[in-house]
């Protein structure tokens, strides 16, 4: 079965990024596909490779890195929530004039328009609110 | 034609749970996650919904991180991971009130 | 690509958070995509449809203007909860959303295909 | 020695509205701000507080972002910036209920 | 420096946001600078006080441990809001916390000079 | 009068930053004193020099920015909540080996001993939530 999954919530102030974390490695690990991931709201700032969490706390960026790399996961952060919370790849912090980005690949910016997509060609989206 | 659906405030935060109880549908199934698996500490939030036919879940991880056990005759189960993906599948769709 | 019937149920009150502005995009994109979508106006998203709102001093942007242009964007499936509206005193009457009785809210939920809540 | 109290939350978090309401002691002063001037749409909200020797004011600036008038005879009081900064010199300490 | 009676007033359930546990690290940094800070689990707080809890497998570390370390640091005026943990059905009695009913409420808030409720 | 102000809420997600803002203009305009303003839990977000919001809509970081410099205001974003959020100024980025920071002067990154004195040393104590 094909999911898509929709994250809402601040990985700093709520579970649902890391709720939504297990979900998809327990979709995977049941055979299944996951057509993207799709990072709204407050959940943008997941990508931020800039979070330095304490040594024994998780950092929720690597989990999702990682889980991406090992299944080629489609990891989008929506670009017009991602730049108002200073959510930046190396081409939108050129564009806007800012000297620094804080996210990579496997983390891509892209449109609302990926979220609709997702919807259409999924059979299940399921939404990890804050 | 059924529905999963998500919920996952404790129940002091009224309005979500009335939201979502006003919702169900005889033949749903509602899973109680993060903070959401509060309401089974006391089983008058989660008997009206098992009385209306619909099957009552919660995420083990959840209540084990609050120290939360399940009384044996609460009508609640207890669902992994892996039962999360087993019940958006046999549902039609999924719902999440957050 | 395929079509679903969409419904987005709208709860939180605008302003003290973005929820309802971000939701409102979500529905502004899909119609954009030729995908048809209703917009469910519960809880305190009733509040969206009062009149004359003026966030000038708070410095935030109108959403009754964008609840106010959904139509103009082919989004006119617009449903306000009757009981949650007048519960709480709003003043809708002048906005284009169609009135539901909360005892019709899970059988007009149950028919659509995708229903995010935010 | 009183308290000047803030909200900030619609009265659909009743269990904010609650815990504040219970904390309050006559003499003190209640501020509904942000989404909490949603409390004055309804005066019931605020008649009981007012009621209980508790002098409640609104944030300009939020009920007019929110298109919120007040009635008249609610009791309530508008506040503008200036006032909260006073508010909050009249009374002996502020607590904020968010 | 002066000396002022703190209070935390803390309402929020553990793990969902970090809240509490931020709350609590107001209180362990102005006792370390010898202060007097009392806290009070009140709502949905007095779930910090439930016995055995294990946020192992949801990555996070146990609130739990970090309240019955407080009065390791010299924070011992801890008080539970007994109305609140009775309705919720927390498991608090071997808590360090006393007990306190809502009635007596607005009369403990008031003889603090500084409330911060988180 | 001397206040602080404790700020909480998300800049993104909460009217709480701006209020607080307006308070602390407000307090400034009426010839009271202002000793510092405490940024914690989500709130350090505020700093940000990478916020990139609409040119039609509020840029917070500048007008605290803005505000602090007419003031001569104390600006200190709590380190411990900062670092897990992703917000460090030079020293931090380096200490944690991440190539870029997000905060610059007037903000400053400092520890809640700073809250702490704020609330000892003030008349007033005003916190904004989220």
């Amino acid at each position: 079965m094909k999911f898509s999954i929709l994250i809402y919530g601040s990985p700093h102030n709520s579970q649902a990024v890391h709720t939504a974390y297990r979900y998809t490695k327990a979709a995977l690990a049941a055979g299944h596909e996951v057509h993207r991931v799709f990072f709204y709201g407050e959940s943008v700032l997941s990508g931020s490779f800039l979070n330095a969490p304490q040594r024994d706390e998780q950092n929720i960026m690597q989990l999702w890195h990682e889980l991406a790399l090992h299944h080629d996961l489609d990891l989008v952060i929506c670009i017009a929530a991602a730049l108002k919370r200073g959510v930046l790849d190396p081409t939108e912090a050129k564009r806007h004039e800012k000297p620094a980005h804080n996210i990579e690949a496997p983390f891509q910016l892209s449109g609302l328009g990926q979220l609709t997509e997702a919807i259409l060609l999924s059979d299940r989206l399921v939404t990890f609110g804050g | 034609m059924s529905t999963l659906h998500t919920l996952n405030k404790a129940p002091s935060n009224s309005s979500l749970w009335h939201d979502c109880q006003r919702a169900l549908q005889a033949g749903d199934t509602l899973l109680l996650i993060e903070n959401g698996v509060y309401g089974c500490a006391d089983d008058t939030f989660t008997a009206q919904i098992i009385a209306a036919d619909i099957k009552v879940y919660a995420l083990r991880a959840d209540l084990a991180a609050r120290g939360i056990t399940l009384s044996g005759d609460s009508g609640v189960a207890v669902a992994s991971d892996d039962d999360f993906i087993r019940l958006s599948i046999e549902n039609n769709k999924v719902i999440s009130w957050f | 690509m395929s079509q679903k019937s969409i419904l987005l149920i709208l709860s939180q009150a605008p302003y003290g958070t973005p929820n309802a502005r971000e939701a409102l995009d979500i529905a502004l994109t899909s119609a954009a995509f030729d995908q048809t979508v209703s917009i469910l106006f519960s809880g305190d998203a009733t509040w969206l449809l009062q009149a004359e709102q003026n966030p000038a001093d708070i410095e935030q942007k109108s959403v009754a203007q964008v609840c106010a242009a959904l139509p103009m964007y082919d989004i006119d499936q617009l449903f306000v909860v009757t009981d949650d509206a007048e519960q709480r005193g709003v003043e809708y009457q002048q906005s284009p959303a169609s009135p539901l009785g909360s005892d019709a809210l899970s059988a007009f939920i149950a028919k659509h295909d995708v229903v995010l809540r935010f």
